[in-house]
């Protein structure tokens, strides 16, 4: 793929509001501002979303997981009426009802977080399917962990997405931990692509710490989908900086490994590719911008108004 | 007007919302070139082809998961599994995604989804085979849950769940394929969410549904001899409950048996016997008496399996045994 | 006597299960170096070691199947499923194999497991994170179901479930892990199948089980004021219902309130108010009334979620309701 | 494997005594002595069963599927019970509750023949478990069918048995059917062993018409995990000969191929291979000591009394 200055600038700044929108979303937690007590953040694995999503075309489907706030903002949701929805609120995506783990805009072909670990696999294959079967040139994207890739539905969505030749890209984000529980307890093996063999369809491993990677590896896939050429699977190998959710201290984890793998930094690792383009004032610029967009989403999820009880008794059914 | 068996009543509707509406398509386990374990969708794939009447691995969950997908972003499949027990695999999808999803996600999506199924006894199917799950479903939110008993409801709420934007749960049974029953020639379409006095009376009220529809017919009918006058209530849709009709018979009546062919315990009569009572408290002239199987797994032998669920001689004697009650003098105030 | 919080309660009774039967095992998600997602397996890692406290993939399904597998050939496992709502995903493994292998194998095998989960809300958890889904499991035959309030019923009955040799569900309560409680020194076993007084009355009587037990004796306390004296019931176990207790009970007061979280509609409530309604014909003062959740899934937002939900509110107005309770004139015979 | 006449004769006559009990099972279905309606016959595909038996040890178990009089009776089942269980009847195996569909032996570590497509995997997955804290020397067999292998709980079960070094033996027969449904439009490809990649464990596909080619495989996979190499998946092709159950024409299949696959007779293979063990005489005289157990089992079936009420409502609870 060609990459001028825009695009790497467009890709860096992108990272960056994910990553500062979940450190605020974490600073709001503390002072009990969300409305929920669920809340995972995907603090170093930006590089994942936003490489995915960034080769993703308009009409495009995207399903993800309770780590979701990246792949949600990835792909172009508000961040206001996001932070609107953590703290509860009536102008919130989905009223409040859904918080943090259930962040979603139909109108951007966002399907859903989903709170069941491999819970939203199968709507990503049904979505493909509708697509192909309506004729329309749309792909979807299913984003899951390593755990999700241990759930037995997953095994039966990318068979189904096989047999049926569904324009379908599941991409596992392969964090190392579902949980605690370290990849190496949770598989007999390390590769992810391995498991495509089993659905005859193309598997990649690439580096998810290197956005460039996981665009090239999206954008093949994605492409090889919209022409009708079936699902892919993708392991992006990728860490989570901090606890599976607030107030895990990852015991689990050695020290030693937490300090390598934070060095991987996505948005470092970029700027340390194209120094030129992210140099020290265009990121300074950048800083502010996204601090800009962080004030105004608090300001605005703190002035929305919270659901009164009538609203919580409407929309039960369409 | 023409007769129809209940499986063919159910193709016609099937057909009929193909022909109608090219989102309408049908999913599930050897629902193509077999045409269904019980010969539902027999003819639908010489009709409509591979692409809307697809045989799908052997794989509950996705079933339902892809049935959602599709349903979510344009398409109205009907999907089908093929015994309610198998949708013990698909629980996940069913009541965590599927029921949720529009309220959860706060209206962005509407789920038109049907899931065809069957269950109940009288195959000797064996324990694994043979339940009704029915008050599972119905205790989620966000479902809706149908159990016709004759080819004209069969017919009638078909069509009406798929046209639904929610997903419903549609319970068929293996008891009722072959069964005949009138349906107009005119399509038409019936209410969720209407119960239908399927027999008048004046003395007792039978409530019921599916198949045991016609075990309580046949008994209110043999009744008559000893001067009973059972009214049969058939509730055609579990949820929403129509407790307007329901109420209104037993204000009547105000002696209710409610029979079913699940478990008693926990089973829908519960729910049925527990308002009722509640309602017409005072006005009721005999306690509620549920009937419904026994808390046993149900056995592969066919005559052993007949003593787990209601008979005739168990509803009659209920029946009895309602006209027959005699208020204790209360000890109290 | 000592004070024990309802998670330390839990892991007394798994830790000296362990020490005295080497075929006790604990697995699941996250309960080894984690100590599970609500700390009740903390520390049992590294006093029992891998092999008995294992950390499972990410799989519910397997979970239960292999807690089965494990049961039938001579193992005693405690499988933990994360959250209720995740036994979704294992209700084949659950409804068709653990609890149908005794029975259906005509008795060739014993299934001594149990599933540890916990449910309820409090925590603002969402729509697939917050269920109570209790009467699933009450309506299936061959499963024992239990759910304690306080630390000493956890103990106590937890300890008679790994000594059972049945499928038991496990039902504890997100909100309860931190509550405190007193529990004897001395080792011992509650019986499954027994409800208890949880406070005694005369006027009225609150049928409640898990956390809506606070609920109850917080809002009979308040109710002396008023002059009502109201009889609190703990089920504890949820199959098999002790009726005798219950029964014992409403007969003494005549009135009768059943309380639960779950959702109303086909709650367990239903099952409680339908038999006693039945039982207690023409004893009863006043209709039994229930409260439950309301048929909406569980919103994110705390706020929210205390909507659906029963309350000290509602619970006072039901109660004050039932006592007010005048029966009307009857209009017939 | 040393293959001396007598174990030839014993394979021979194993896979008969499959052959005719199934054929005289559906003889009494016809005449409406079976209790159920439920009846699936494995006939086509005894190679499998017996030569996946004929070399478990006795403290093995093993798992079925609702196609199972096979694997129970090349596990060493009593047909008698066995029929009676068919009929119904109280001195079934399982009382008249099970039928064909449920058919066990705890005895002869048979854990149940299984009506749901998959679900006894789980089962065995825990057996291996347990033989393994407990360390005794025992494999678990789990027999399943390619419509088993596309369920969720087959892959939770390859890979929490694979992680864990589980003794247990997967043995996929692949009949190319499940149901109606084709090998090839259930799945994306057609090697079974393929599968086995995906869990780090060794995998080989072979002709399950052969039966020797069928013992080869499965005694060097229960022997690897005997000795603590943990799992295997086997494929076996195969071919079930008749319909799925009572009353399925199989029009769903070419008639072309039913012809060419019957011709592939495991019982016929065997004795083009051995000739002279397997000669004209020792072959009938087979046949009429299989033919008198049959009657046998029959006798004892129809002689034998059903369950009362009483013990219907017994033991629910152990
Ligand atoms: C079906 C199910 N099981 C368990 C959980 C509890 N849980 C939430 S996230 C998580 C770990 C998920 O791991 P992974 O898929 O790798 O995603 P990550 O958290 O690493 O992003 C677990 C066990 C759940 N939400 N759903
Ligand atoms: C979970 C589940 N889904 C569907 C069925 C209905 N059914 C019974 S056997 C069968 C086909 C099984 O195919 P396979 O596993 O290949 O075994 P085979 O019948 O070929 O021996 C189906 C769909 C079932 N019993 N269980
Ligand atoms: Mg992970
Ligand atoms: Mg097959």
């Amino acid at each position: 793929m060609v990459q001028d200055a825009q695009a790497i600038l467009k890709l860096y700044r992108d990272m960056l509001i994910i990553r500062r929108a979940e450190e605020r979303i974490l600073e709001e937690l503390m002072q009990g501002k969300l409305a929920s007590t669920m809340c995972h953040v995907s603090i170093g694995q930006e590089a994942v979303a936003v490489g995915v999503c960034s080769v993703m075309a308009e009409q495009d489907y995207l399903t993800s997981t309770h780590r979701g706030h990246g792949h949600f903002l990835a792909r172009g949701g508000d961040v206001k009426r996001m932070m609107a929805e953590l703290f509860g609120k009536e102008t919130g995506y989905c009223r409040g009802r859904g918080g943090s783990m259930h962040i979603t805009d139909a109108k951007i072909g966002h399907l859903g977080a989903n709170g069941i670990v491999g819970g939203h696999i199968g709507i990503a294959v049904g979505a493909a399917l509708w697509s192909k079967m309506s004729r329309r040139p749309a792909v979807t994207v299913c984003f899951f962990g390593d755990g999700g890739l241990t759930q037995g539905i997953f095994h039966e969505a990318a068979n189904m997405a096989s047999v049926w030749k569904l324009p379908v890209v599941f991409v596992c984000e392969n964090n190392q931990y579902a949980m605690s529980l370290p990849w190496n307890k949770a598989a007999g093996q390390t590769s992810i692509q391995a498991y495509a063999s089993s659905y005859a369809m193309p598997g990649l491993d690439v580096d998810g710490q290197d956005v460039l990677a996981v665009q090239q590896a999206a954008y093949e896939a994605i492409e090889r989908a919209r022409g009708g050429g079936g699902p892919s699977l993708i392991g992006a190998y990728t860490y989570r900086f901090l606890g599976h959710s607030r107030g895990d201290p990852s015991k689990y984890r050695d020290p030693e490994e937490e300090k390598r793998e934070r060095a991987r930094d996505p948005l470092l690792i970029l700027r340390s590719k194209y120094p030129d383009v992210l140099d020290d004032r265009t990121t300074a610029q950048a800083e502010t911008e996204v601090k800009a967009m962080m004030d105004d989403a608090v300001a605005f999820a703190e002035a929305s108004p919270i659901a009164g009880a009538s609203a919580v008794f409407s929309e039960i059914y369409a | 007007m023409a007769e129809y068996r209940y499986r063919d009543a159910l193709r016609r509707a099937l057909y009929e919302e193909m022909k109608a509406d090219e989102r309408v398509f049908i999913m599930g386990e050897d629902v193509g070139a077999y045409g269904g374990a019980y010969q539902v969708t027999v003819g639908l794939l010489a009709e409509f082809g591979e692409e809307r009447v697809r045989d799908t691995p052997l794989s509950e969950a996705i079933i339902v998961g892809a049935a959602l997908g599709a349903a979510m972003v344009g398409g109205r499949p009907v999907a089908e599994i093929m015994y309610v027990d198998f949708a013990a695999l698909a629980m996940d999808q069913i009541v965590n995604q599927a029921a949720k999803i529009h309220y959860m996600f706060g209206g962005q999506f509407r789920v038109p989804m049907v899931l065809r199924t069957q269950q109940g006894t009288g195959r000797g199917a064996g324990a694994q085979h043979s339940q009704s799950l029915e008050s599972w479903f119905v205790h989620v939110p966000g479902l809706k849950v149908i159990a016709p008993a004759t080819p004209r409801d069969a017919y009638g709420l078909l069509r009406a769940a798929i046209h639904d934007d929610n997903p419903v749960i549609f319970l068929e049974h293996k008891g009722l394929y072959a069964v005949k029953g009138e349906v107009e020639d005119e399509p038409f379409v019936l209410p969720i969410g209407q119960a239908e006095v399927k027999r008048q009376g004046q003395d007792v009220t039978i409530i019921t549904y599916s198949r045991m529809l016609g075990l309580a017919l046949e008994v209110a009918e043999q009744l008559t001899s000893q001067g009973v006058s059972a009214e049969v209530v058939d509730l055609r849709t579990l949820k929403p409950l129509d407790y307007a009709t329901l109420e209104e018979s037993a204000r009547k009546t105000r002696r209710v048996v409610v029979l079913h062919e699940a478990v008693k315990i926990g089973g829908l009569g519960a729910e049925i016997s527990a308002e009722l009572s509640q309602r017409l408290f005072g006005v009721l002239a005999a306690p509620i008496v549920r009937i419904g199987a026994e808390d046993v797994p149900l056995p592969a032998n066919l005559e052993l399996e007949k003593l787990v669920i209601p008979d005739a001689q168990r509803l009659t004697a209920a029946v009895e045994a309602v006209m027959r009650y005699q208020p204790m003098p209360t000890n109290g105030a």
